[in-house]
């Protein structure tokens, strides 16, 4: 019998999280079918809240003496775990998914950095919300402050400024934006504000579309709640392709992962023994967002958008496509009124990946206190 | 109702409260049911009320027996208890606690009857206060109503006059007297003071240690019953102690002092004690020797007045300080209060006597042991003495070099012997200098081994006297109220 | 003002739970016992009554397999703290890891998935009210029942016999006893009512204030800010339920503190429950510490300024009372 | 609370409990759905299997029995230390605390340096439960575990406060300490030989002070019978706090650990529940100091092993929690059942 090639993933919240997680899980699953002789070993929850007194490299320890050759950590919590375990088994490959260790120089050679560019996906999220919102204010549901969230929370309302200057005509000062940050990608009671709470609190004070920004789907579930107590409002979720369903009322679309076929890819090569420490950072296939062999980040419209929005949404995502939109390029501030990029200047990846502040415009921390 | 009692037993544990009564109660009579501490009244009486089970024997209401009596059982047989210590709820309001178990009725109704019947006595309870803010004497009448209020055919009133005024006692009197004679009911009245059971009562039970010592008719004879009560031949009497030297000066003053204890002061007690005496205390519990035992012991507080001992003032410093002083206290709970259970008798040693260590300590305890006749192996554990040797072990642990020592009940448990050679140490100390305070239940050997004796009284020092110019059978009345001292 | 209204709503719905919990505890301290479990009890009521309105489609049934399971948990409480005389400390600190990690366990599969939840009760009189109708007139039904809970045991036990017994029993149970009130089985009946509202606290969790099943699920500490409560609220249903507002309150106007004061750490509003806890505990017991009053017999003013801080607890709370055993 | 009870008799109850517990646990194993014996096996070798299993399962048998050890001191006399979570909690943040000032690293003294700060940490911590205990009245169990959150509320507006790394801060802890004040680890595991031989030789010597000491002697009696402890001029409300010091410290010793020894930072759940676990242990030993070893690596090896239940089997791994919980309270039952036995046999 053929050994199998063991994958082992480790997964920061619980592989049936509907969200962040779970699209990771899923891609497991997409590399097991594609690659027959693929086996995926996971263990969900690698968080100190749920698995105190666990460090990341004994989990590797364990994942490679049940055979595995290629490691996927998930989370920007990692990094360090991930760089250590990799010193520890050169002869495996590591994947830090959200790194930057590649870009820094500070990652061991086997261990290499995968993100998509969900900044696209982020700025559909924006753009229906500010096509749909009634009160002209949005509340994006944040995790924690670091250099990926604050770009993708700038990336939303880049498109939400769009949508609402560009498609709704109306002046950029009328609308509202408003990111709270909860501290972590989900809630940790007691550490982390509640995100129950941070959801409720914006649908109360007027925000009728809540983005969500974490990994779990509170903005959903609390939308869904306003929604029966005869309330009009929507909510984006994120991450998992599946996060809009039941809730049909309220899902507005979301943008989300799809790391199969990167997986896929890194999975033959390491297989192969041609992998080559790279930091990739995979975009859509614009010609179809949502082809689950192509795409690495997608956006899947949601039932309660309506349909001239929807069609808004085809012509935003063609600009996109064919770079004839670029929210990226100046003037385009920063939070405490600084140049992030000077009129007719557009950013360079370095520039998006390493987002010091939020945007001028946006409400909310731009830093940790 | 007739109630019957069947060669009634009651053990705890080891402990025999009641051994075998026999006695037939008849309706519309109030009987006096006497006898020293821990003769076993209250044990008696629970029974009779459902609150405790008889270890043997049976209880017959009319001839019939009822099977188990439980609380609830017994109060619908109409037997209604009246406790010494009031056991009632003390966060609760007035008019709840009248109401508590007692008939169904809305607050207006509950109140308006409480008034009523407080009336009739003129007990004065107001309903909306908290229980806590009355005295032990309200609360004792709280209960009394509410027993009066459930109309109970059998009414045990367990040592009622303790808290209230002599008028309040006259209606009383008067009430229970009405109850018997008018409405035939049966009143059962446990008291110590001789003279209340002599006004009111038609019959007198007289108990002592756990057995029916005397069933008396009137007219009742006071000294006959204090002999009943107190016994005339001794438990631990024996020889008498050193005599006391004479010419020494007292080295322990107390002065003016008010004694605050958990449930009762004593008021301006003054006392001044020589190196060498030894001072009986004489009194029913309660009375207040406990209290001024563990105040001289530092263990209570000192809310006024003085304690001065070898020129310095104990009066509120902690207990450490008493005990460096040199005062020693022997408490009466061994186990509860004395002893740790389920440490070995070696480890009793090692801390009553932390200079000794290693193997001395060993040495120590088999020498203790073998002094004071403890039975017990050096590792065993405290707790599976017998209440006898629990009480040699504590002996045992009195440290040497005392000047003063507090005992609780110093022979209590003991038999003859062994009391004996109790007092036969205790002396030996005495011989150095010691002196030595001691309570007892046993006026013969209160006679028997001080140089002085104190008698208490509803909480008050009533006498204060040379051990040769008072009998036991003053010291018995004098306890009981009867006379004053002279 | 729309905003006020909607605020206070979230208020309610958010204390709901806490509510619950809290009254139920403070019916089994009333009794004079102490159900230690409620953090565990509260996640495995939730995780229960979650699954089960899965698997059924219905949340009442849900609601229902919560509260059974609350008063499952009590019952281990009763057995070993009760008729076996162990500590109910210990047994109640073992039930609440025990019942967590069961809930983890047990509840693994059905993580984050989305089931049914309470419907959204609109009140017809209420909802088209002013200010009230929106603060008032669209709430789950567990928010309804939290508080009308709240004034039917302020009435029940106040103002009603078996009130009294329960009181009676948590104060003096000895006196109870000899009052031919069956103080065991009181204490027991207690224990199990008490339970099962801590347990429906944990569905109201799960099926309508933070709907679904999930580690965490959100109710985390929730049990011991419950315990932490009833002290603060006196054992007193009503100051109990003022008390769990409170500290809903500080969760929903925390978010808003929080942005206001961006210098306060977030924690703090989790953790502010438990200083006032041991506060509290302190003006309840410190009264009975030696040093205190001495203190009290030089300066009696102070007596007089901390009995009006004062609560107290039932006298007899988590003391055994066995009458073969005798007081 | 619990009654000295002869060696065999306390062996023998805990072997009854773990049948009991055992029973109990396969009932819970079926209702998930899972295989109770292969998950059990699953469990045993999960935390036995290899070198590098038996390396974690002492890593976590370190603060289990530092914390357990520290917990016979407050049993012993009569106390429920439950505060013993803020207690390691503070031991932490005090040695990482310590460390702190010395990013580029330092010497074996700053790391002893740091095991001293973070005992104090603890004994501070555990000194507050004491003080609110014995001035206050409070019971150690409300006051301990109020102090737990607040502790708990502490590393956290450390770590996202004050103590952030520069411009993220996240649950992953401070910034790591530079590998100078690293423990060393036994090769590519996170067991320190160091922290082996303190945990071994603290729980030596607090078997022996209890055992063979004056004031472990006292301690005892302080447990038994305060007030005979009392008259006996043992002090005990200073032998309590005492006691509680004595816990803290040590407590905090296991905190330290962690920090320098295995996480290498502050992390929010750096006391990763030992000390509740330990709590369990100390229960189900009741004051058998000679079975608190066996037992702590029991419940490590449980742990340890509960990791293979998701991966292995799709099971939670709260599954050794539950274990753990089951069979203390099995033992209370058998203890409960006992004891009624014997007062029914009493009566007749
Ligand atoms: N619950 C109990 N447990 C153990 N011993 C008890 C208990 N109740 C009473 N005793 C013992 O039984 C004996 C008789 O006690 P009882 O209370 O009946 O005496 P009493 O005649 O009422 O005395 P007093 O005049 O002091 O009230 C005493 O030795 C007492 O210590
Ligand atoms: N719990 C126990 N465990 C072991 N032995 C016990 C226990 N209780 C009593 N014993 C033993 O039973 C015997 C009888 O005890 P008991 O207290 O009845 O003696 P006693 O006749 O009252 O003696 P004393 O006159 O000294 O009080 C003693 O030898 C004692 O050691
Ligand atoms: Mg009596
Ligand atoms: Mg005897």
């Amino acid at each position: 019998e053929k050994k199998p090639f063991v994958v082992g993933m480790l997964l920061v919240g619980p592989y049936n999280d509907r969200g962040w997680s779970q699209a990771h899980y899923d891609a497991g699953l997409y590399l097991e079918r594609k690659l027959p002789d693929a086996k995926m070993l996971y263990l969900d929850k690698v968080n100190p809240a749920d698995r105190p007194g666990l460090t990341l490299p004994q989990l590797v320890d364990d994942l490679v003496a049940k055979g595995a050759r290629l490691i996927i950590a998930n989370s920007d919590d990692m990094t360090d775990g991930a760089r250590e375990a990799a010193k520890q088994h050169p002869e495996v490959t590591f994947i830090h998914v959200s790194g930057d260790d590649v870009l820094t120089g500070k990652a061991p050679l086997n261990l290499g950095n995968i993100m998509g560019r969900m900044e696209y996906g982020k700025m559909m999220a924006g753009f229906v919300a500010a096509l749909t919102t009634k009160t002209g204010k949005i509340g994006y549901l944040g995790p924690l402050i670091n250099e990926e969230t604050r770009r993708l929370a700038a990336s939303c309302y880049l498109g939400a400024a769009y949508g609402w200057e560009k498609v709704r005509k109306r002046p950029l000062s009328e609308l509202k934006f408003k990111v709270s940050w909860i501290g972590f990608w989900f809630n940790i009671p007691g550490v982390t504000a509640d995100p129950t709470q941070v959801a409720n609190r914006f649908f109360d004070s007027g925000h009728d579309v809540v983005v969500s920004g974490i990994d779990t789907t509170e903005a959903l579930v609390v939308a869904m709640q306003k929604r029966r107590a005869g309330r009009q409002v929507w909510a984006i979720p994120y991450d998992y392709e599946g996060a809009c369903e039941g809730a049909d009322e309220v899902c507005l679309g979301v943008p989300y992962f799809n790391w199969g076929p990167a997986y896929l890819q890194t999975a033959r090569a390491v297989k192969d023994g041609g992998w080559k420490q790279a930091w990739e950072w995979n975009g859509p296939d614009w010609k179809d967002i949502n082809n689950h062999d192509t795409s690495a980040v997608g956006f899947l419209v949601g039932p309660a958008l309506s349909r001239a929005a929807n069609e808004e949404l085809a012509r935003f995502t063609r600009g996109l496509a064919t770079g004839k939109i670029n929210l990226f390029r100046g003037p385009l501030f920063y939070q405490d009124g600084s140049i992030f990029l000077k009129e007719g200047e557009t950013a360079t990846d370095q520039q998006v990946w390493y987002m010091k502040q939020l945007l001028k415009g946006m409400e909310g921390a731009s830093s940790p206190k | 109702m007739r109630i019957e009692f069947q060669d009634i037993h009651k053990y705890y544990g080891r402990v025999r409260a009641n051994a075998g009564i026999s006695l037939v109660l008849e309706p519309g009579r109030i009987y006096g049911l006497l006898g020293e501490n821990g003769a076993g009244k209250t044990t008696l009486m629970r029974m009779l009320a459902g609150h405790t089970q008889p270890s043997r024997g049976r209880i017959l209401f009319d001839g019939e027996s009822v099977g188990r009596l439980s609380p609830s059982r017994a109060l619908g047989m109409g037997v209604g208890m009246l406790y010494q210590d009031p056991q009632d709820f003390p966060a609760l309001t007035v008019w709840e606690n009248f109401r508590l178990g007692g008939r169904r009725r809305d607050k207006r109704n509950a109140i308006q009857r409480l008034q009523e019947l407080g009336d009739r006595f003129h007990f004065r309870l107001p309903p909306e206060e908290r229980a806590t803010e009355l005295t032990v004497g309200e609360r004792q009448q709280l209960d009394l109503l509410r027993l009066l209020d459930l109309g109970a055919n059998v009414l045990i009133l367990d040592e009622p006059t303790t808290g209230i005024s002599v008028t309040q006692k006259e209606t009383l009197f008067a009430a229970m007297n009405q109850l018997a004679k008018d409405q035939g009911r049966t009143i059962i009245f446990v008291t110590h003071k001789l003279a209340e059971a002599e006004e009111l009562c038609q019959e007198i039970l007289v108990l002592r240690q756990g057995r029916l010592a005397g069933q008396l008719l009137p007219p009742f004879r006071s000294d006959e019953l204090v002999d009943l009560m107190f016994g005339s031949e001794s438990g631990a009497g024996g020889e008498a102690g050193p005599k006391l030297q004479p010419n020494k000066n007292p080295f322990l003053s107390l002065e003016h002092a008010q004694l605050v204890g958990e449930k009762y002061a004593l008021s301006n007690a003054s006392l001044s004690i020589r190196p060498g005496e030894i001072v009986g205390l004489a009194g029913l519990e309660g009375n207040g020797q406990e209290l001024l035992l563990r105040s001289l012991a530092g263990l209570t507080r000192v809310a006024k007045g003085r304690i001065i001992m070898g020129g310095e003032q104990l009066q509120g410093l902690p207990y450490v300080r008493f005990r460096q002083a040199g005062i020693h206290f022997f408490p009466a709970a061994r186990l509860e209060e004395g002893l740790f259970p389920d440490l070995s008798l070696v480890e009793h040693f090692q801390l009553a006597f932390p200079t000794a260590r290693g193997n001395p300590v060993e040495r120590l305890s088999e020498e203790g042991i073998r002094r004071f006749r403890i039975h017990a192996q050096p590792f065993a554990s405290a707790r599976t003495l017998s209440g006898g040797n629990q009480q040699r072990l504590l002996l045992a642990l009195i440290p040497k070099q005392i000047k003063l020592l507090l005992l609780e009940h110093p022979t209590r448990g003991l038999d003859q012997g062994a009391g004996k050679l109790v007092w036969h140490h205790l002396a030996e100390r005495c011989r150095q200098d010691t002196s030595l305070i001691f309570s007892s239940a046993d006026l013969e050997e209160i006679k028997t081994h001080s140089h002085r004796i104190l008698v208490f009284y509803n909480r008050r020092l009533v006498a204060d006297r040379p051990s040769q110019s008072i009998s036991v059978e003053e010291m018995g009345r004098l306890m009981a109220g009867q006379a004053t001292a002279a | 003002m729309d905003f006020l209204a909607l605020t206070l709503a979230g208020i309610l719905s958010a204390g709901a739970p806490i509510v619950l919990a809290t009254l139920g505890e403070t019916l089994t301290e009333r009794a004079g016992v102490i159900n230690l479990s409620l953090d565990g009890t509260i996640l495995l009521a939730a995780m229960t009554g979650f699954v089960l309105a899965l698997l059924s489609g219905n949340p009442w049934l849900g609601l229902l397999a919560s509260t059974a399971v609350g008063a499952t948990s009590a019952a281990a409480v009763a057995l070993l703290g009760l008729a076996l005389a162990r500590s109910q400390l210990a047994v109640g600190f073992i039930l609440t890891l025990l019942c967590r990690d069961l809930a983890y366990f047990l509840g693994h599969n059905y993580a984050r998935q989305l089931g049914p939840e309470l419907p959204v009760w609109s009140i017809p009189g209420i909802r088209d009210l002013p200010f009230v109708g929106p603060a008032l007139g669209y709430q789950s039904p567990v928010v309804y029942l939290s508080l009308l809970l709240t004034f039917f045991l302020w009435w029940w036990l106040f103002s009603t016999r078996a009130g009294l017994e329960l009181r009676a029993v948590g104060e003096q149970p000895w006196a109870a006893f000899t009052r031919g009130i069956r103080v065991q089985r009181l204490r027991i009946t207690y224990t199990l009512l008490g339970g099962a509202l801590v347990g429906m606290a944990g569905g109201a969790f799960s099926l309508a204030v933070k709907p679904g099943w999930g580690r965490p699920q959100g109710a985390e500490g929730a049990g011991w800010i419950a315990l932490a409560i009833v002290i603060f609220g006196g054992w007193h249903p009503l100051r109990a339920a003022l008390g769990a507002y409170l500290f809903a309150a500080l969760q929903v106007l925390g978010i808003h503190l929080q942005e206001l004061f961006p210098m306060l750490p977030a924690s703090l509003f989790q953790v502010a429950p438990f200083p006032v806890m041991i506060l509290t505990l302190l003006l309840v017991n410190v009264g009975t510490a030696n040093w205190f009053r001495d203190l009290t017999l030089r300066y009696p003013g102070l007596k007089k300024w901390l009995n009006r801080w004062q609560v107290t607890a039932p006298a007899a709370l988590g003391r055994d009372f066995r009458p073969e055993k005798e007081a | 609370m619990f009654s000295k009870t002869s060696l065999a008799t306390s062996l023998g109850r805990l072997v009854a409990a773990l049948v009991l517990a055992l029973v109990l646990t396969t009932l819970i194993v079926l209702i998930a759905g899972a295989p109770p014996l292969q998950t059990l096996a699953i469990l045993v070798v999960g935390g036995l299997g290899s070198a590098a299993k038996l390396a974690q399962a002492a890593a976590v048998w370190i603060p289990l029995v530092l914390c357990s050890s520290a917990l016979l001191l407050t049993f012993a006399a009569g106390l429920w230390n439950i505060g013993i979570e803020g207690q390691i909690i503070l031991g932490a943040v005090f040695a990482t605390g310590f460390l702190r000032p010395f990013p580029d690293g330092g010497s074996f003294l700053l790391v002893m340096g740091a095991l001293m700060a973070g005992m104090i940490g603890g004994a501070l911590w555990a000194l507050a439960a004491g003080l609110l205990r014995t001035w206050g009245r409070v019971h150690e169990i409300f006051g301990g575990l109020g102090l737990n959150f607040v502790a708990l509320g502490l590393t956290l507006w450390l770590i996202f406060g004050p103590w952030k790394r520069p411009g993220i801060a996240s649950m992953s802890g401070t910034e790591p300490l530079h590998p100078t004040l690293w423990l060393e680890a036994l090769g590519g595991s996170s067991l320190s030989p160091v922290s082996l031989l303190l945990a071994l030789t603290v729980f030596l010597l607090v078997a022996f002070v209890l055992s063979s000491t004056q004031w472990g002697l006292r301690l005892k009696a302080v447990g038994q019978n305060q007030d005979a402890a009392l008259l006996f001029g043992l002090n005990p409300q200073v032998r309590i706090l005492e006691a509680m010091v004595g816990c803290g410290a040590l407590a905090g010793l296991a905190g330290a650990l962690q920090v320098v020894g295995v996480y290498h930072r502050l992390l929010p759940a750096i006391s990763s529940n030992y000390g509740y676990t330990a709590l369990l242990v100390a229960m189900l030993a009741s004051f058998r100091s000679q079975i608190v070893p066996v037992l702590c690596f029991f419940f490590a090896v449980l742990n340890v092993g509960s990791i293979q239940l998701p991966l292995q089997l799709k099971l939670d791994s709260s599954l050794a929690g539950v274990i753990q919980g089951v069979l203390v309270l099995s033992f209370f039952l058998v203890q409960g059942f006992e004891e009624r036995f014997r007062v029914l046999r009493r009566t007749e």
